[in-house]
């Protein structure tokens, strides 16, 4: 979130796109609901009407996969009716600046497209320079390759009249969402974007979010009280367990996983150091070998000097555009390409797509670690319905995993607040935190590699590891520590004290902390700050619910990302009503501002979005792999064969994985008709293994079921409460049809389509309940983060005969 | 969402308390049915008081000075009574004849009216000296009357109490969005005699209701509410993992005996979540005092020193 | 002075926060459950549910609404199963004078299902259930035991949204009033559910069936209440002694 | 303490004389009997907060003997002001149900059944898993000749249960290890 849970009360209108947060974040929907006290108004756009549209102003059923167009669709209205806050568009976003001359866009495809590699040469994505370096820009917006004209022209065929024929949405509810929404486009108001997993899990999730980020720009809602782009995030420590990196493409802090083509410390930190020339831009990114150095120390200690390059030889390098995302993971599995590992506190039998494939693949394991709470379709994959475990070869480990309420240690929530939690009870039986288990597990390895030597025993024996899991010590080494006696502004540290801030960590070796965007979060003079539980404010904090003194958010406790955007050159604030920060003439008062400098007007401040290289809010946007500005494409499996937008059906840059069991219907397959989405519910947790081991809650939903309208029910001869098979070309799954007006079929492109969605939540170790939705879904991902299309996928639907995995 | 009571429950009254508290617990009626005149009389004081306080030009409204307060130093700290003089006669005269209805205290209160009337005594000076925390002046006051020091105090707080507690009432729209942190009394600085847990504001939107819990404090000398952090302890500020723990009656988890696993002091806590009505906040103490019984046996210190848990 | 329960359904999010705290109250073990076709489970009032979150579902034109009905034991002011179950036997069921709670007594052990049927048919709320373990109906209680010692019933005490109130009768009506006026600014149909002849009042926002079949009591045109459950007890006893 | 601040009135302090209520002449013996005969139970609270999703409600534990006996929202969390939906609700009979996996579990090759093992023994076992799998199959050198020092054939999937400071252990173990292929919710 670049806001957090309480400022949504701070907004004047919210859109809830890709989110059903009345069920799956109740809570957040309390500062919804305050905000609708207030007089916001709050819209619910999603193909299914939930108790998030019932507790909306409206709800507006859109078919799953076309957020883009009704993205688009908006960004063209603001455009066309002048509604974008035109100086913020002008001083703080990327829209005067001029896009070089190489750049194209044609009829869905933008420049540098490489057919035979799906991917795109992106060097043409660039902005014209001045002699210094700086982009040339035209603040009066008049130049025809300026982004903003640029993007004009990209989002003018995004009219009302064909963005209805592709979302299903009516004129009327488009209109109605455009207009109301887009009346936060002046310094006075404020409009928030909420979105979930509803809109990660597309083929363009990443630019389903980019088209947010667009049109809040464009209506200044970044930066300020009530505004933002708001992901909710689906999981307990999602944040945090992002933050310090469970994933294969970065390390803790943001920073690129180090790549082959990066041999020595000083080849990376070159590559990965962002230069800008303009002296007004703050271009963060320029500290990143203080982090990374500050990293590397924590990680091998007094083993990583200057000489030996931090030890940065030691680390594993991936090949440049390598993806070892889960997804391709099971690809090799399947293969026989990989020989063992560890899931831990996952179900990916259940929650993968194609759970028939990464079945499968699993089974070809020699050795498997899992630790859990319960038994779960993964840790007993070997002996699942249909299989022989005597034909099993996989040797499997099923550590007891502590309860949260067991442990102690932090976590950080989608506002970014680090909360500690103290152990109440201890771990049922033998049950162990990961902690307590991988700690001494490294220990054995350690202790074998000093034994008996082996292959890079060192990157092992030189780690920094303690001899027991002590979770406050790790606290304290994510915050960072000084490896020497040093000086700063004045005050002096010890070797071994906290570093105050991540302006005082070096890259000579003097700092270790395993995460730069956490220092200051345990310091010598503020203790453990996650434990800090005092609501004082001052009046302007408490007039939009900063609780400064709460806890303690990234970076350095500052509550709302971006709010040098929400004051003026003189550092006043663009909505005095609802301020973030102000220049009292001497300092900021309120929020802890993106960066000290004096503001604008004096000469020595700095643009306001200090994490880009130049400075400002990026309406184009060349980073990403799908290009810089969204574009609506079809998922991949699509009711329809072709949309007004361009001759490009779905993403030209989609990744998939490939094998017989790796099928893909083609658009507008007569015999997979109908959109399937897949979700949550309220009483289930993800996979449901944790919540259908609770009677009470197996009880209030006890079966897999497919909710559908009762116009597809009628057509398909399907009653209330039948047993029915849903099935895509890769697998069939029985479920229970709940027929429901709460699920409406869409007119697009002129005819009638129909959605069904179905929960995930259901695995054959609770018997007779159903099993695993994902065996219909396919693995196809986003080109940026790979995630999965879980939204929309091809299905047909028929009344069954029989069940067998769910007990009539 | 400080002081909301839904609007479903109006407070009961003095009698109403006591009245169900004996019925919930017959063995204690002997004991404490005996007091509920007393404090129905004096909750009509303060009544009486508040009215004529409320019309009163002389009476200062609270000076809420942010910096003082950030340092922890109440309302009503270095400041004195003397706006209260037109109370003085209702104050004396109420509160002696009703205590004079103890009998053991028949001959302290006499010696007590007779310090006030041969002016050896002002109350001017008695409750500044009570304000002020100034105990060799309480002390030399106390023997010079010839008042056993804790007769003298006991009488002597019933009647700051009395006073402070309707100028409360009086001005309790000021008081009360006073951020404080301390387990003293913002306005007079007088320790809790009893806590008690929120319900929820059911005026909210439906997410908003929560659960309530909200621990408010009560004041034991002006009965003021304030808020205080759940898990921290009152006394010691003890606020590590699992600081706080209680014991209640097996079936009964409506009142509670909160305590510090650190510095072994007690505060008696209802939570009204667990009830369909709100007792009277000055009597409630006096209707837990088998718990204070039970606490004096676990070797537990209370917060404050009260008739009801001195033993 | 009896109590009541103020049940304001404009606040419900099907939560079923009181269907689980009533189980865990009463110790009652979870159902084996089927899905049906509805995110109301289990499907109908049992002997482990004496309260059952109702989902009701309408489209009008393109606008839908989703109803939410916590069902339990209205406590009737005068409850025609008590008059039913007297034809069989005197005080099978009582009415707790002090909190107006509706009883089934032990008594009640030894009617026969026919007896019980006469007794659910009587209900025109179609609350009591047949217990095969304990060989008696079973219904809402009032949570009497907890209320006597002065706390809230369970499924009130974890009510997160504010549906669930319960205290005085007196002032679960001025509640009642105070929140139908405001409830009324965008419902103009919004009404009390049987408020003179029940111990569990309902806030409703529009028409009662849109809630529930049983949301008000089953009244023949222009009847009272009270003729109602008299002539349901008349019919009752003859059809008994017959 | 903060009885050394400045600002209290010391006379409310439990320190200071009090008269007691016998003292004053009445009789305790039928309050005090009363008070004996009840029988009491006690617990404590203790901070913690939700496992479920990202809003990190907080929660107070109450704890008996060892044991969770009940749950509420945190009231002073300014974000959940004691709310708590019914999944977070649920939390007590989740962490005390009978499903709960007690002992470590071992699943030898080809086998039919769960064997209950220690600790120490599956350690050691995983221990020598990990480091046969990373002697036999790590890559040092790429194709292109370029140190890589990757174990590909090796992987991790993790966890957004996991705390900040469990995250932060596992990444540096597997990349010390060589592993490349980690992941988790995050992605889903």
């Amino acid at each position: 979130m670049t806001n957090h849970w309480i400022d949504i009360k701070n907004a004047d209108s919210i859109l809830i796109i890709g989110s059903n947060a009345a069920e799956h974040h109740p809570v957040s929907f309390k500062w919804v609901l305050r905000a609708k006290d207030a007089g916001a108004t709050v819209m619910h756009v999603d193909p299914k009407f939930s108790r998030t549209s019932a507790r909306s102003d409206f709800h507006v059923p859109i078919r799953s996969g076309t957020d883009i167009a009704f993205m688009g669709g908006m960004i063209n209205y603001v455009l066309e009716n002048g509604r974008y806050y035109k100086d913020y568009v002008v001083d703080y976003t990327n829209a005067s600046y001029i896009v070089s001359e190489g750049f194209e866009f044609n009829d869905g495809l933008f420049s540098g497209y490489d057919p035979k590699s799906r991917t795109y040469d992106q060097s043409s994505w660039k902005f014209d320079l001045d002699s210094k370096g700086v982009p040339k820009k035209d603040p009066s917006l008049k130049h025809p390759r300026c982004v903003f004209n640029l993007l004009k022209k990209h989002f003018s065929r995004y009219n009302i009249e064909n963005v209805s024929s592709v979302t299903g949405v009516s004129k009327d509810n488009l209109q109605k969402v455009y207009s109301t929404f887009s009346s936060t486009g002046t310094p006075d108001k404020a409009g928030t974007i909420m979105y979930a997993l509803g809109w990660t899990q597309h083929t363009v999730g990443v630019q389903n979010i980019r088209s947010a980020a667009i049109l809040q720009l464009l209506l200044g809602n970044i930066g300020v009280a009530g505004g933002g782009i708001n992901a909710l995030r689906g999981e307990p420590n999602v944040q945090g367990s992002t933050d310090h990196t469970l994933l294969y493409h970065i390390i803790p802090g943001y920073m690129a996983m180090p790549r082959a083509d990066w041999q020595t410390y000083d080849a990376y930190n070159k590559a990965n150091t962002p230069v800008s020339t303009d002296p007004h831009s703050a271009n963060w990114w320029q500290h990143k070998p203080k982090y990374f150095t500050s990293l590397l120390k924590g990680w091998y200690g007094e083993n990583a000097t200057a000489k030996n390059g931090y030890c940065y030889g030691l680390l594993p390098k991936i090949e440049k555009g390598a993806d070892h995302s889960y997804m391709f993971l099971f690809d090799r599995m399947y293969n026989n390409e990989i020989t063992g590992g560890f899931i831990i506190g996952l179900n990916p039998m259940n929650s993968v797509p194609n759970s028939n494939k990464v079945r499968k693949a699993l089974d070809n394991l020699d050795w498997l670690v899992t630790q859990e709470l319960h038994h779960s379709e993964t840790t007993d994959n070997w002996h699942r319905p249909g299989v022989d475990p005597k034909k099993v070869k996989t040797e499997v480990f099923l550590l007891p995993s502590a309860h949260r309420v067991e442990k102690e240690g932090t976590v950080t929530n989608s506002g970014r607040w680090l909360g500690w939690h103290d152990k109440a009870i201890e771990p049922e039986a033998d049950a162990r935190s990961f902690g307590a288990a991988f700690v001494p597990m490294m220990n054995e390895v350690r202790a074998l590699y000093k034994e008996e030597g082996g292959k890079l025993p060192e990157a092992i024996t030189l780690l920094n590891w303690p001899k027991t899991y002590n979770p406050e010590y790790w606290t304290r080494l994510i915050n960072g520590q000084f490896t020497k006696d040093t000086v700063v502004k004045g005050t002096k540290y010890k070797k071994g004290q906290q570093v105050p801030s991540f302006t005082a960590l070096s890259d000579d070796g003097s700092t270790m902390s395993l995460n730069w965007l956490y220092t200051g979060s345990y310091t010598e003079e503020g203790g453990n700050k996650a434990k800090r539980r005092n609501p004082q404010q001052t009046k302007m904090q408490a007039n939009i619910g900063l609780y400064p003194n709460w806890a303690w958010c990234w970076p350095v406790n500052r509550r709302i990302l971006y709010n040098r955007a929400s004051v003026n050159a003189d550092g006043m604030p663009l909505n005095p009503k609802k301020a973030v920060i102000k220049w009292d003439g001497k300092k900021w008062v309120g929020d802890v501002p993106d960066g000290g400098w004096k503001p604008l007007s004096s000469g020595k401040g700095k643009h306001p979005f200090i994490m880009s290289k130049h400075g400002h809010g990026q309406i184009f946007g060349p980073g990403r792999k799908d290009g810089p500005i969204p574009e609506h494409y079809e998922p991949v499996e699509t009711p329809i064969d072709s949309h007004p937008f361009s001759k490009q059906l779905s993403s030209p840059v989609y990744k998939f994985v490939d094998s017989s069991m790796d099928k893909l219907a083609k658009p507008a397959d007569p015999n997979f008709p109908i959109v399937l989405t897949t979700y949550s519910l309220t009483e289930h947790w993800c996979g449901g293994g944790e919540t259908r081991n609770v009677p009470n809650l197996l009880e209030a939903e006890p079966q897999l079921y497919v909710e559908m309208s009762p116009e597809l029910a009628e057509e398909k001869g399907i009653a209330n409460g039948d047993g029915v098979i849903v099935e895509s070309i890769r697998g069939k799954v029985e479920a229970i049809a709940m027929v429901t007006v709460r699920m409406r079929p869409l007119k697009v492109k002129g005819k009638t389509v129909h959605l069904v969605g179905m929960p995930f939540c259901f695995g054959w170790t609770t018997p007779g309940t159903g099993d695993s939705t994902n065996r219909l879904t396919p693995s196809v991902g986003d080109p940026n983060t790979t995630i999965p299309e879980y939204k929309a996928s091809c299905v047909n639907i028929r009344k069954a005969d029989k069940l067998t995995e769910i007990e009539m | 969402m400080p002081n909301v009571a839904p609007s479903s429950s109006a407070p009961l009254s003095v009698a109403q308390t006591i009245h169900t508290a004996c019925e919930r617990h017959p063995a204690l009626a002997p004991l404490i049915e005996h007091f509920s005149e007393l404090y129905s009389i004096r909750a009509e004081l303060i009544a009486s008081l508040a009215e004529q306080l409320a019309k009163d030009t002389n009476c200062p409204v609270p000076v809420i000075n942010e910096e003082k307060l950030q340092h922890g130093v109440p309302v009503l700290s270095d400041s004195n009574a003397t706006w209260a003089a037109s109370c003085y006669p209702k104050l004396k005269e109420t509160v002696f004849v009703h205590l004079k209805n103890i009998s053991s205290l028949e001959s302290s209160i006499t010696l007590f009216e007779q310090a006030i009337d041969t002016q050896q005594l002002s109350l001017e000076s008695l409750f500044d000296a009570l304000l002020n925390s100034n105990e060799s002046m309480l002390q030399a006051q106390a023997k010079k009357a010839n008042i056993e020091y804790a007769v003298f105090i006991f009488i002597s707080q019933q009647m700051l109490s009395c006073l402070l507690s309707a100028y409360v009432h009086v001005h309790k729209e000021t008081v009360q969005n006073i951020f404080w942190r301390e387990a003293y009394c913002p306005v007079c600085g007088s320790f809790p005699d009893i806590s008690i847990l929120q319900r929820p504001d059911a005026d909210q939107s439906e997410f908003l209701a929560g659960g309530g819990g909200k621990k408010m404090l009560h004041c034991s000398t002006c009965s003021h509410q304030w808020h205080f952090r759940r898990g921290t302890c009152p006394a010691c500020n003890n606020d590590e993992a699992g600081a706080i723990h209680y014991f209640h009656v097996d079936g009964n988890t409506g009142e509670r005996v909160e305590y510090c696993n650190s510095c072994n002091t007690y505060l008696n806590n209802i939570d009204l979540r667990n009830t369909t009505a709100t007792p009277d906040l000055s009597v409630a103490p006096l209707t837990l005092i088998h718990l204070d019984m039970q606490a004096a046996q676990k070797q537990l210190t209370p917060l404050v020193r009260t008739l009801w848990n001195t033993f | 002075m009896s109590k009541a329960f103020l049940i304001d359904t404009t606040r419900c999010t099907a939560c079923r926060g009181c269907q689980l705290a009533c189980k865990e109250w009463y110790e009652l073990p979870a159902n084996k459950t089927k899905q049906v076709g509805t995110h109301q489970n289990p499907p109908d009032l049992n002997a482990n549910n004496y309260k059952l979150v109702r989902f009701n579902e309408h489209l009008d034109g393109e606008t839908i609404t989703w109803n939410f009905f916590p069902d339990q034991c209205r406590h009737c002011i005068e409850p025609p199963c008590q008059g039913a179950a007297d034809t069989v036997e005197e005080g099978a069921v009582i009415k707790d004078e002090a909190t107006g709670a509706v009883i089934f007594t032990d008594k009640m052990a030894q009617f026969s299902t026919e007896d019980l049927d006469y007794v659910r048919e009587s209900c025109p709320y179609d609350i009591p259930r047949w217990d095969a373990k304990t060989k008696r109906p079973a219904k809402c209680v009032m949570c009497i035991d907890r209320v006597r010692e002065g706390m809230l019933p369970a499924c009130v005490l974890a009510c997160p949204t504010g549906t669930m109130n319960f205290g005085e009768r007196s002032e679960m009506l001025a509640l009642a009033k105070e929140r139908l006026a405001k409830v009324k600014k965008d419902h103009p149909n919004a009404m009390l559910a049987d408020q003179e002849d029940v111990s569990v009042i309902y806030l409703l926002a529009e028409a009662p069936e849109r809630y529930h079949t049983k949301a008000v009591a089953q009244a023949p045109a222009r009847n009272t209440r009270k003729q109602l459950f008299a002539s349901v007890r008349s019919s009752l006893t003859s059809v008994s002694k017959s | 303490m903060s009885y050394t601040r400045r600002g209290f009135l010391k006379l409310t302090g439990a320190g200071v004389a009090c008269l007691s209520l016998s003292q004053l002449g009445f009789d305790l013996t039928e309050a005090r009997a009363y008070a004996t005969s009840l029988k009491t139970k006690g617990a404590k609270e203790v901070i913690t907060i939700c496992p479920f999703c990202s809003v990190s409600c907080h929660i107070i534990a109450h704890v008996r003997d060892g044991k969770l006996i009940s749950t509420e929202g945190d009231p002073d969390f300014p974000i959940n002001e004691g709310a708590l939906c019914a999944k977070g609700a649920a939390l007590l009979s989740m962490s005390r149900n009978e499903h709960r996996i007690k002992k470590p579990l071992y699943r030898a090759p080809y086998s039919e059944k769960w064997e209950e093992k220690d600790w120490d023994w599956v350690l050691s076992k995983i221990a020598r898993r990990v480091k046969d799998t990373r002697d036999k199959e790590l890559i040092e050198k790429n194709d292109k000749g370029q140190t890589v020092n990757r174990l590909d054939s090796m992987f991790l999937l993790g966890t957004s249960h996991a705390s900040n400071e469990e995250c932060a252990l596992i990444h540096q173990a597997m990349r010390g290890l060589g592993v490349v292929h980690m992941d988790h919710q995050a992605r889903i």
